[in-house]
């Protein structure tokens, strides 16, 4: 086990910030390291001073005991460090086996591509990662999860010597998580050097060897062995105190009478006989696997899609839901969105915007005028009681960091006194300290009287947040667990309603 | 894009001393300061070595043709913002010209109603087309090309072509009125419709909700703005701006002249990209910037009146316009990058 | 098996044209019997042959994800300088051609080189270079065509190869048969797409992306140059205002057959039922005497017409799709 | 080659330098604009130059909006006249549009003539001189319907049906062809074809549908003209006869060899040398004629036929001299005719 990369007394300045300051780790061969910190440490900027987008003002990066400055990824790539990166970088209209190999397609611009030996080699990879998809599918017809698996194949086929993995389980099930574990180690076994970042502690404790953990750009601790840490010593590390401990306050008994009530649902998507019913002060949980119909769900519920029968009741009344503007301002239901970047947010905007983009219409006074300030005041509060982490009300959103721009994208609805607001995988790519917060925030608002709809495949974020969870699985409803937070019988109870079909 | 550049100073929303430097550093980066700096720098040049350059007469035409050409810039802006774009708006422009010239001449309508008259149509023919790209579904592309050619048709067909010259006698008077010694009225027009406008996109709800359907249509979607609506809109506004264009044109010219924007309209396509995206007008819609097309059009027409008093032999005006523009991008890019580096420091 | 090779055939994007085209060809041949002779089907096609390599020009750039509004410019600068060279300098015809076809892949590489470095919009890069080539052609000629056109030239325009077949076809083919390669099992057709496909993607997996977008523009000024000289021998004369009124036509057919205009997604045989789209409307106005001042009006309404029945096409196919998942 | 015409105007200069006595240091800065690039006006360049020189001209230039855009138009003569220029012969880029800028330079002490095409009345130009753009039509159909034999079925392509003088040519067309009351038929109109592409796409795909339906041709418009010549000598149809317009080689030679059997010839050197004589002299202080001899048109009653011939295989090699002498017969009445001077 020696020492392949290593970082020395890095610093890096932002105008006005010090994203990394004397930052030390080191990545030895067979060894899976894990890098963590809360949004904002400094991780992201780490991976890209190695990767060479990113160049330190000070300290060094030694490969092989030997200083490099790489100009580019594809240099890096070239001496055997290769990335996995949070973003999708696959062209969706090529090939898996194109995608894998799209940098190796052929010698020189005019040569021919070899297709059968493209698609061979890249099988091989994909054999690797017990993926079974045929190369020559076209990358837009993948799962989110098979991409980010195809992503991993594409970095291994560069035969890295070091990989260094952003949240590669951010879109992945648990049986897919493990598959990857499943992997890694054996990568591990081959000499291969990985640089694990994740916020999910569970798996860093199940796969990782060291840490290192950054917090405000420095060093808590480089290069440590994983080994004698507890979850909560790691956690004080990275947020500074100790984790605390969900206890919250009991909440009132929910209203009886339901504030969103589906009767026989169907929609032009598919959706059949949905029978559904949320109250004010109220988490419903909406548990299923990847393509279950949730988030479709919601969007049809939200008038996106076609309504093809049965009844929607707002607040006991049948209503029809024309378009989402309908929902919300006639309705009052917010839906914050899995794909932040694509749905959630306006990247291009400032915070201002994304969060005022729900109360303008409030807020409007004649002639449809509206005022910066006016708008600022309105959402100004809910920004601040969400801490969200920003220079300024102008900043363009798409610079802040994932957390912060999830808290955002669910303060909008907050502005907005929603009365029931659908929750679509709220923690996807947020750190601890976000993720507690959004729990604890989700829980304030039930407490409150809003209906709420949670709709996530992380386990344990249902257990812990929801009341009752109803199961759903190829488009229609299966059944419904009351949650009493017991984490064993309830996940079974689940398996089972999803099961069920299987058996059936 | 999860960087940690921005990572705050304060927990807090930002305060007024620390966002200073920032604000001048943005305000020096934009590109609107790039091109009032060209823009300056040129003028001067012109200014000394051309004497012709700053008579009464000179800036007239300068301030009028400036005027014309951000309005149909405006027009096209209006769209681009949705992401979207309006190869129709010359069609468009020269059918409610010719429309305004059958009103008040034809039908004898006053001028208080025409106009509105007017603007109503264009608004109408760009509704049109935005309802069929929404309705459809088909790139706007397509469907103002096949538009231009309806538009276009049907405006010849029912003129066939022939000019209304027997206009008001107030609209040629407003065409060459003069205000604060030699600044065209049609500039002034021009400069309310820029309040106008930089009101609407800052200052209102529709405003935001254009910017936000423009940038993201599905996150608005997602989040209340009805997006087919707002869509539509930005066409109806296109065409009402690019009949105002038409108007001014008429008042330039004392007469509505079916010829004013070439075959097919097609010859208001150029100035109508041209000031936009040199202004920082971003074609793939959701930023936009109104000053930037004032100044961008200023650009364009401060250059080529430079180029042609200089008596470059004309044949070769068009390949020293367009080796202009390129020095002129590639110096802006220049110090964006030189700023940059220097502000990053 | 055989509804889904039928449905496999309907997914491709040149399906619609196609149809369209072959509809259309019915419908005007059984009004009028004279469409289908074999001097109108010669005259079709040179129409088609150069129009085609105008809008394969414009294909590649879409490609990229770009645009290319000096492609008109070009072609009518290196038509001018092919005749110029022949009828001023005396220069041999076949390396005129190869001049023309240089000067074409030279600005063309310019173009790309600038856009590529500086990261400026294509769409403004291009703007200038129009303004540029057109105002060299201007210099050059004063608006003056050049009539020297050598009669080899203008037999290669004029006449067939066999039967309806003109020689313009043979340059078209060469073009589209070498792009539609280029696209699907070339390095450079397929780092092209990728760019357009996902920028961040290629430049993140090391595709050089300068050359690439140099290419894709290299390309683009050899099919333009190659388009302006076809258009020189099949109008006999050096005119400068070759190439003024490609611009919209060149985007029209690659759109009609299916090419998204944010990149990475073109189709070479759409396309070119784009072109044959565009060209029996343009006849079909004419061989029905259409007063000439409706004609515009039924040209715009033949567009959203075709438009139209392959968005129902689209739209069916993929009612049918999930209706089979 | 182009160089015929020039040399032409050259000798005409010859003949003229003895009637038009050359006045030295005159303020005169006429400045000859067409409506765009086009090749049409390539002989106002010369006609410019001879007449600054004979005429002892400040300036005689030659100037060209880059492009055939009605706002390029305005923009270069307003620059002109920003560069002191006082006399203008303008070719309207809109028969009614282009009147704006003129009564521009008539306000900042210019004057102009519209030459080759007219203004529309009310105008500020001076008068126009030219082509009357309908009479030339006309009379070409005439010579068509002539050459036809008297009766039989004629196609017409023209230009962009924006320029008013389309529409003007198609009834004048027209009208030729109701005169022969019945006997002759215009069958089509092809309009909007001023660009090669377009013409050669529309034309050919005429001829090759409707060849056996059709007995003549008369175009009114340049490219229409060089394309039409070019199809019937490609099919090597002499049967259709064609009348063109203007004095490009693929029309002339088309004439010597069968193909075409004539074409309505303008008269544009003359138009930019006798133009500039006469703008100087209004500006030395000639006043103009109320009560001359004025000719009227569908645009103006103030128009001065620049003379249009009729030129068929018979004249193709002789026209210059017939614009020669119409041009020194214009020039030597001209002053007598239409102005008086002190």
């Amino acid at each position: 086990m020696g020492s392949l990369l290593e970082i020395r007394h890095v610093s890096k300045s932002f105008p006005g910030v010090k994203a990394l300051d004397d930052v030390a780790m080191t990545l030895a061969t067979s060894c899976v390291h894990a890098l963590l910190g809360e949004n904002g440490a400094g991780k992201s900027t780490l991976i890209k001073i190695i990767t060479g987008l990113q160049h330190p003002d000070s300290g060094e990066v030694l490969l092989d005991g030997s200083p490099v400055r790489f100009n580019s990824p594809r240099e890096a790539a070239a001496r055997g460090i290769a990335v996995v990166h949070q973003e999708r970088n696959l062209v969706p209209r090529f090939s898996v086996g194109e995608n894998i190999m799209l940098d190796r397609l052929g010698a020189g611009s005019l040569s021919r591509i070899d297709f059968v030996a493209i698609h061979d080699e890249a099988a091989h990879w994909l054999r690797l990662l017990d993926l079974d998809i045929d190369p020559k599918t076209p990358v837009s017809r993948l799962s989110v999860a098979q991409m980010q698996l195809v992503e991993i194949g594409k970095a291994l086929s560069l035969k890295s010597r070091a990989l260094l993995l952003d949240e590669p389980t951010a879109s992945l099930t648990p049986a897919e998580s493990d598959a990857l574990f499943g992997i890694i180690r054996k990568l591990r076994a081959d000499g291969v050097a990985i640089l694990f970042v994740s916020h999910k502690l569970e798996e860093v404790f199940q796969i990782c060897d060291t840490v290192t953990v950054l917090r405000d750009g420095h060093n808590v601790c480089d290069s440590v062995p994983l080994a004698g840490l507890g979850r909560q010593d790691v956690v004080t590390m990275m947020i500074g105190r100790a984790e605390r401990i969900s206890s919250r306050a009991p909440r009132p008994k929910p209203a009886t009478t339901p504030y969103l009530e589906l009767r026989g649902f169907s929609s032009a998507l598919g959706h059949r006989e949905i029978d559904l019913a949320v109250r004010p002060g109220e988490i419903v949980g909406l548990y299923g696997l990847v393509g279950a119909g949730r988030s479709e769900l919601a969007k049809s519920v939200l008038g996106l899609y076609r309504q093809t029968g049965g009844e929607i009741k707002i607040a006991n009344t049948s209503v029809h839901i024309r378009s989402v503007a309908d929902a919300l301002h006639h309705h009052g239901i917010g839906y914050v969105s899995e794909d932040r970047k694509g749905e959630g947010l306006i990247l291009m905007h400032s915070v201002l915007d994304n969060a005022g983009i729900t109360v303008w219409r409030r807020l409007a006074g004649r002639l449809g005028l509206l005022r910066g300030r006016t708008v600022a005041r309105a959402v100004g509060p809910v920004i601040e009681r969400l801490e969200v982490k920003t220079p300024s009300l102008q900043q363009t959103i798409g610079n802040l960091s994932g957390g912060n721009q999830q808290k955002v994208s669910v303060a909008k609805w907050i502005a907005a006194g929603v009365k029931l607001l659908i929750v679509d995988e709220p923690s996807v790519g947020i750190d601890i300290k976000t993720k507690a917060y959004l729990h604890d925030l989700i829980h304030e608002l039930a407490t409150g009287g809003t209906a709420v709809i949670l709709i996530t495949s992380d386990m344990p974020e249902m257990i812990d947040v929801a009341d009752r969870i109803v199961v759903m699985d190829g488009y229609r409803i299966k059944g419904e667990v009351e949650n009493d937070r017991n984490y064993d019988r309830v996940s079974q109870a689940i398996m089972a309603h999803i099961h069920a079909r299987k058996a059936a | 894009m999860s960087s940690v550049v921005t990572e705050p100073l304060t927990e807090n929303t930002g305060t007024g001393e620390q966002e200073r430097l920032p604000v001048l550093l943005r305000l020096l980066l934009s590109n609107e300061f790039g091109l009032l700096a060209l823009i300056v720098v040129a003028a001067a040049i012109f200014a000394t070595a051309l004497p012709g350059f700053t008579s009464p007469f000179s800036l007239f035409t300068l301030s009028r043709q400036i005027g014309i050409d951000t309005m149909i810039g405006l027009a096209m802006m209006a769209v681009i913002v949705s992401g979207g774009l309006d190869l129709s708006v010359g069609a468009i422009g020269a059918s409610s010209a010719m429309a305004f010239g059958y009103f008040a001449e034809r039908l004898g309508l006053p001028l208080a109603a025409a106009i509105p008259f007017t603007l109503a149509l264009g608004a109408l023919l760009g509704g049109i087309n935005g309802a069929v790209v929404v309705r459809s579904g088909v790139h706007s592309f397509i469907i103002t090309l096949a538009s231009m050619s309806i538009f276009f048709g049907v405006m010849i067909y029912l003129t066939k072509a022939q000019a209304f010259n027997g206009l008001p006698a107030d609209v040629t008077a407003f065409g060459r009125m003069k205000v604060l010694g030699s600044v065209s009225a049609l500039l002034v027009v021009t400069l309310a419709v820029c309040g106008g406008l930089t009101v609407l996109y800052r200052l209102t709800r529709l405003g935001r909700e254009i910017l936000a359907a423009g940038a993201n249509p599905r996150a608005a979607e997602l989040s209340g703005v009805p997006v087919g609506r707002t869509v539509i809109i930005c066409h109806m506004l296109t065409g009402a701006l690019a009949a105002l264009a038409g108007l001014m044109l008429t008042a330039r010219t004392g007469a509505a002249v079916p010829s004013m924007a070439g075959h097919l309209g097609q010859d208001w396509l150029l100035p109508a990209f041209l000031a936009p995206v040199l202004g920082g007008t971003l074609l793939t819609g959701g930023r936009v910037s109104v000053i930037g097309t004032l100044l961008g059009a200023t650009f364009v027409t401060v250059i080529t009146s430079g180029l042609l008093l200089m008596r470059v032999s004309e044949f070769w005006v068009q390949a020293f316009l367009g080796f202009m523009l390129l020095a002129a991008v590639l110096i802006d890019r220049a110090r964006h990058t030189i700023l940059k580096a220097r502000g990053m420091v | 098996m055989d509804k889904r090779f039928g449905m496999q055939l309907l997914d491709n994007d040149w399906a619609g044209p196609a149809l369209i085209s072959l509809a259309a060809i019915l419908v005007i041949s059984a009004l009028q019997p004279s469409f289908l002779t074999p001097f109108n089907i010669l005259v079709l096609l040179s129409a088609i042959a150069v129009n085609m390599v105008i809008a394969l020009g414009q294909l590649v750039i879409v490609g990229v994800g770009q645009m290319n509004l000096a492609l008109g410019s070009l072609g009518g600068l290196v038509g001018v300088c092919f005749v110029g060279a022949i009828e001023v300098l005396g220069v041999p015809t076949p390396l005129a051609v190869l001049m023309g076809l240089s000067i074409g892949v030279l600005a063309g590489m310019a173009n790309g080189y600038v856009i590529a470095r500086t990261g400026i919009s294509a769409f403004i890069i291009t703007l200038a270079s129009l303004q540029i080539f057109k105002g060299i052609n201007l210099g050059i000629t004063k608006a003056q065509p050049f009539y020297g056109v050598p009669d080899v030239v203008k037999q290669f325009g004029n006449t067939a190869v066999i039967g309806p077949i003109p020689w313009l076809i043979a340059p078209m083919l060469i073009a589209a048969l070498g792009l539609w390669y280029l696209f699907r099992r070339l390095r450079i057709g397929r780092y092209i797409l990728s760019m357009g496909g996902n920028r961040q993607a290629a430049e993140l997996s090391g595709i050089d992306t300068v050359g690439t977008v140099i290419w894709a523009h290299a390309i683009s000024g050899l099919l333009a140059a190659a388009a302006g000289m076809m258009l020189v021998a099949r109008l006999q004369i050096g005119q400068p205002t070759i190439g003024d009124d490609w611009l919209i036509s060149s985007f029209a057919a690659p759109v009609i057959g299916g090419a998204a205009l944010s990149g990475g997604h073109v189709s070479v045989a759409g396309t070119f039922f784009g072109v044959v789209i565009i060209a029996i409307i343009t006849q079909a106005l004419v061989l029905f005497s259409i007063d000439p001042f409706v004609v515009q009006i039924v040209l715009g309404s033949l567009i959203l017409w075709a438009v139209g029945i392959n968005r129902f096409r689209e739209w069916r196919f993929a009612k049918m799709a999930t209706a089979g998942a | 080659m182009r160089t015929s015409l020039i040399k032409g105007g050259l000798a005409a200069v010859a003949a003229l330098m003895l009637v038009a006595p050359a006045v030295a240091g005159s303020d005169t800065k006429v400045a000859l604009v067409p409506g765009g690039p086009h090749p049409y006006f390539g002989a106002w360049e010369q006609a410019g130059k001879d007449a600054m020189k004979d005429f002892g001209l400040a300036a005689g230039d030659y100037r060209v909006p880059q492009k055939w855009e009605l706002a390029q138009q305005s923009q270069l003569l307003e620059s002109l006249l920003t560069q002191g220029y006082n006399s203008f012969l303008i070719f309207p880029g809109d028969a009614v549009g282009t009147n704006a800028v003129v009564q521009e330079i008539v306000d900042n002490k210019g004057m102009a003539i519209a030459t080759a095409g007219c203004l529309k009345d009310p105008t500020p130009a001076l008068f126009c001189m030219g082509t009357d753009t309908g009479n030339s039509a006309y009379l070409g159909t005439k010579q068509l319907i002539k050459a036809m034999g008297g009766k039989g079925r004629i196609a017409h392509f023209t230009g962009f049906l924006v320029d008013p003088n389309t529409q003007l040519r198609i009834d004048a067309v027209k009208k030729a062809a109701d005169e022969t009351n019945g006997a002759v038929t215009v069958v089509q109109v092809i309009a909007d074809i001023d660009a090669p592409q377009p013409a050669e796409e529309k034309i050919n795909a005429y001829l090759a549908a409707h060849a056996n339906d059709v007995d003549g041709i008369v175009t009114t418009a340049w490219v229409p003209a060089v394309t039409a010549a070019n199809s019937l000598r490609k099919i090597g149809d002499k049967r259709i006869k064609m009348v063109g317009i203007d004095h490009d080689e693929v029309v002339l030679k088309a004439i010597k060899d069968g193909f075409v059997n004539g074409t309505m010839l303008q008269n544009p050197y003359g138009q930019g040398y006798i133009g500039s004589y006469v703008l100087n002299k209004l500006r030395s202080g000639c006043k103009l004629k109320e009560d001359a001899p004025w000719k009227s048109n569908a645009l103006t009653k103030k128009f001065v036929d620049s003379g249009t011939v009729f030129v068929d295989a018979g004249q193709v090699d002789t026209y210059v001299d017939a614009m020669r002498g119409i041009t020194k017969t214009i020039l030597a009445n001209f002053e007598k005719d239409y102005m008086t001077c002190s």
